[in-house]
């Protein structure tokens, strides 16, 4: 037996700190640790909910495989465009626009 | 209580700590680290729920190549030792951010644990996953290959931005000047 | 959970140290003497009386008793605790690594999978030694390492995912239960792979370009010293353990053998002790490889290879069904 | 133990090009060979020589030490002065010994109060020994006198002294070489002497030296 | 009883094998640091700048590679579950030989332009 608590509070709080963490950051690779943080909350929530029985087609965990596999491709082309930055403007701030 | 309650309340306090850290720290690598202890203890928390092969995959994925990547990038693009102001936004953007995430939470968690219930633990089979896998979820399986081949490319394009111009020298001379100018403050 | 299962997961537990604490050091000493012998020396011959056998006790003596030095401009708390991520991560792929059916820590369904998770996380340690020392030898040498580890990890993860297919299984258990002699030649190949890609994983030579001394010092453990020192080398020791036995595991059948059934685990660390003299040979034989080779050697004929042994093994194995 | 292993080039010139020739041949012989030479040497007994469980044979010949040999020594000086660094220290004092036949003149002798030699400056060059008229000094082939302090190497001329017993005896002569001067001094005939009386001691000894002294 | 409950146990047992070792290093060590040995180690000489240093952003090709293909190879451990199901078998060879198929157009063409020549 398992109480669902745990997971929804923790996935509710994991995607409150990934909404800080997108919002207070300017370096470019700490927002994506912020969108990182955010989307597993979602995938804490999808497993969550695959831990309980009726989960159809093994929903929960297949989509969470499906999200982690989105993810790192997400990660992969987000940090090739801040190195592109980098390498053109010699720093990833975000909220300084340069000529 | 069970006994799986107070596990996942161990590997959930881990977890949301370290999430914490790894985005209010003030320095630039921590921030990283910090990551990868969260999704260390989500690998754990998904553990507990019963998902086995999510939570190898989450770890050797999440924490052996994606935070690596991340680490990769920082140490490539200057994470210098010691606490940084310049990494977060002012002061007051943070307080809204803060308002904003706490409200997220709240906002979630005032729609989630009403539906919360205690559940016997249904572990997943990995193979029943793996049936489902190649059976039922095999059109999008198949398009995810697809997405990764576009990332791949994209990826491999995006980088090679400015490798071929002399941009490169003029970006690194430029944060070389700027982080001897910041010395220069400094002294 | 009472009080009998408490005891038993510590008991299990402590013997995973114990085996931890006791296998590197003996393939240490092998790796003094083999080398040594191979090299036309004799190696350690004084500590211990016969032979040099307790040289490394006396090491290890020595390194507590050394000076521990935090650079000052290194990021204290990082470079402190760097030298434990990269040993906890193969202790921990001790426990599952069973060495008969009844000897193993921590039977997991997913074995094959969770031991090259965990050993994926090694990685962090060495750059996070690399970033924090503050030192451009450390940081060269942390890059070179994550790329190399990272390069070489895809070539393991196919081979062992060939394995997996071949037995039907992820258990390390049920893989080397379902192993026959017939796979010495039919996952020669991934075996090979697996050989190969696990010593550029171990950063030993061959494929020691992150610690190229000749050009980076030691590499991210350039700033190390005494007991810190001690525990990067100690998982490296460790590492060798933990691929000859995996190696054994999955390509060797483990305890399969005459006798297996008195004396299983014995058969799993005599095998697993020769890939470690194997593993010693080759970084007698062969001189380092250049940075571009090893990334070329890396993409261009491990992942082939593994992915051309991955399509033989699920061919086969569908066809044989 | 490598030597023996390689296929033995006829020339030097020849085995530089080898390599590059066999390197063309592919990857894996070598590969294979690198395996081979070390398995093979591991195979065959070690060439280490256990020193301190086994002396070590020494050359004849070898730079050890320097021994002195203090009666002759005239404190002339010029070890020390021909040292390359300056590690040999002479104090030496005259004495008048005064004549022993009646009118006969006093003689002045040099008394050495003091040789010494610094073997942590010592660059073991052997130009003292080859400079002294006299062979004061000699080779030991002894090395084991190192020490926990460096000051302890400067070593008095009663250490110096006592090296003297390890010094082995002179190598044999060649066997067409030349007499040794003294030896060929002795045997040379008698000149003609002009004064005969005047050296009856001379002529009288003409015993010559046994063949393989040295 | 989970096999997991012990690999937490032993994660805990080594980092306990670290702290004690610290502890008894902190007992036996010496302690007497200077600002000579503080300094950052450069061959000798003293250090120029800081730590950090303009690296080969090469590697990082590597990375993108290495990400893309783990994430491609995760799914082959389930596959190695079904493979020998007779309705499934046959099925998820083709399915996994076109998920890898299309991932491999991705390495032939990150060879083809060179990418992964060192220069």
């Amino acid at each position: 037996m398992i109480h669902l608590a745990g997971p929804y509070l923790l996935a509710a709080v994991l995607a409150g700190l990934g909404t800080y963490g997108v919002l207070a950051r300017r370096n470019a690779v700490l927002v994506l640790i912020g969108v990182e943080l955010v989307l597993n909350a979602a995938t804490l929530l999808l497993v969550a909910v695959g831990a309980s029985a009726g989960d159809r087609w093994a929903a929960g965990n297949v989509l969470t495989l499906f999200v982690i596999t989105i993810a790192a491709a997400e990660v992969c082309v987000a940090l090739a465009v801040v190195l592109a930055v980098f390498r053109l403007r010699g720093d990833v701030d975000l909220s300084e626009p340069r000529s | 209580m069970t006994g799986l309650d107070l596990a996942f309340a161990a590997v959930g306090v881990v977890a949301a700590a370290s999430g914490l850290l790894a985005v209010t720290t003030r320095h630039v690598v921590h921030a990283a680290l910090w990551l990868v202890v969260c999704l260390g203890s989500v690998a754990g928390c998904y553990l507990v729920l019963g998902a086995e092969l999510v939570a190898l995959v989450q770890v050797l994925v999440y924490v052996g190549a994606v935070v690596v990547l991340v680490l990769f990038a920082l140490m490539l693009t200057r994470a210098p030792i010691g606490p940084r102001a310049e990494i977060s936004t002012s002061r007051l953007h943070r307080a809204l951010a803060a308002v904003l995430g706490a409200g997220v939470t709240v906002l979630l968690a005032s729609v989630l644990l009403p539906l919360a219930h205690p559940v016997d633990r249904h572990e997943t089979d990995t193979t029943v996953l793996s049936r489902e896998l190649f059976g039922t979820w095999v059109w999008p399986f198949e398009v995810l290959s697809l997405l990764l081949l576009a990332a791949l490319v994209a990826a491999l394009a995006v980088s090679r931005v400015g490798a071929r111009s002399g941009d490169v020298r003029d970006g690194a001379a430029r944060a070389e000047a700027e982080l001897r100018t910041a010395r220069g403050d400094a002294s | 959970m009472t009080g009998a299962d408490a005891l038993e997961v510590v008991v299990r537990a402590v013997a995973v140290l114990a085996a931890f604490l006791v296998l590197p050091l003996l393939v240490g000493q092998t790796e003094h003497k083999v080398m040594a012998h191979m090299q036309g020396r004799l190696g350690p011959m004084y500590a211990g009386g016969f032979h040099g056998w307790a040289q490394l006790v006396a090491d290890g003596v020595k390194f507590v008793q050394k000076e521990d030095i935090t650079p000052a401009a290194a990021d204290k708390g990082v470079f402190r605790f760097a030298p434990a991520v990269a040993l906890v991560p193969y202790l921990v792929a001790m426990a599952v690594i069973p060495l008969s059916p009844d000897v193993v820590a921590a039977d997991a369904p997913a074995g094959a999978v969770f031991v090259l998770a965990v050993t994926a996380v090694g990685i962090l340690g060495t750059l996070m030694a690399g970033w924090a020392s503050a030192n451009k030898y450390s940081l060269l040498g942390a890059m070179r390492a994550a790329a190399q580890l990272l390069s070489y990890e895809l070539p393991m993860v196919l081979a062992v995912a060939s394995v997996c297919l071949a037995a039907g299984t992820l258990s390390l258990t049920g893989i080397a239960h379902a192993w026959s002699p017939w796979w010495l030649l039919w996952q020669l190949p991934g075996a090979v792979v697996f050989l190969v890609s696990a010593v550029a994983e171990l950063q030993r030579p061959p494929f020691d370009m992150p610690v190229a001394d000749s050009e980076i010092v030691f590499g991210a453990y350039t700033e190390y010293t005494g007991l810190r020192f001690a525990f990067f080398l100690l998982s490296e020791y460790a590492g060798i353990v933990v691929m000859s036995l995996l190696f054994t595991v999955l390509y060797l059948g483990g305890w399969q053998g005459p006798l297996s059934d008195q004396l299983g685990w014995l058969w799993t660390v005599l095998k697993g002790f020769c890939i470690a003299v194997v593993v010693i040979w080759l970084r007698v034989a062969w001189p380092r490889l250049r940075e571009d080779q090893l990334q070329r050697l890396a993409w261009l004929v491990l992942v082939p290879l593994a992915l051309a042994q991955l399509a033989l093994t699920g061919v086969w194995v569908v066809l044989t069904a | 133990m490598s030597e023996p292993t390689k296929p033995q080039p006829a020339n030097p010139a020849s085995s530089n090009a080898r390599p590059a020739r066999r390197s063309s041949g592919g990857a894996v012989p070598g590969i294979l060979k690198g395996l081979a030479t070390t398995a093979r040497t591991l195979a065959r007994p070690t060439h280490t020589a256990e020193y301190p469980d086994v002396s070590p044979h020494l050359p004849p010949r070898s730079r050890g030490v320097i021994a002195l040999l203090e009666e002759n020594c005239t404190s002339c000086m010029l070890c020390a002065r021909e040292c390359p660094d300056w590690c040999i220290y002479i104090d030496s004092h005259k004495e008048t010994i005064p004549a022993t036949t009646p009118g006969g003149r006093d003689r002045q002798r040099n008394v050495l109060d003091r040789f010494a030699i610094d073997f942590s400056l010592c660059m073991y060059c052997g130009i003292c020994i080859e400079v002294c008229p006299f062979d004061a000094l000699h080779w030991s082939p002894e090395f084991e006198y190192s020490e926990l302090d460096i000051r302890d190497l400067l070593h008095e001329k009663d250490r110096l002294g006592q090296w003297m017993p390890t010094v082995p005896p002179p190598p044999a002569l060649d066997e067409h070489a030349a007499e040794p001067a003294e030896v060929a001094a002795v045997n040379k005939p008698p000149r003609t002497a002009r004064t005969p009386t005047a050296r009856p001691a001379r002529p009288t000894r003409v015993t010559p030296a046994p063949e393989g002294e040295a | 009883m989970s096999p997991y409950v012990v690999v937490a146990a032993v994660v805990v047992v080594g980092l306990l094998l670290f702290v004690a070792a610290m502890g008894a290093r902190r007992l036996l060590a010496p302690s007497a640091p200077t600002r000579a040995k503080l300094t950052t180690y450069e061959s000798g000489v003293d250090p120029v700048g800081q730590g950090w240093a303009q690296t080969q952003v090469r590697y990082f090709v590597y990375a993108f590679l290495y990400v893309i293909f783990a994430v491609d190879a995760v799914y082959l451990f389930p596959w190695a579950l079904v493979v020998r199901s007779s309705d499934l078998g046959a099925a998820s060879l083709v399915e996994i030989g076109v998920f890898i198929g299309v991932l491999l157009v991705g390495l032939v063409h990150a060879a083809r332009r060179g990418l992964l020549r060192w220069v």
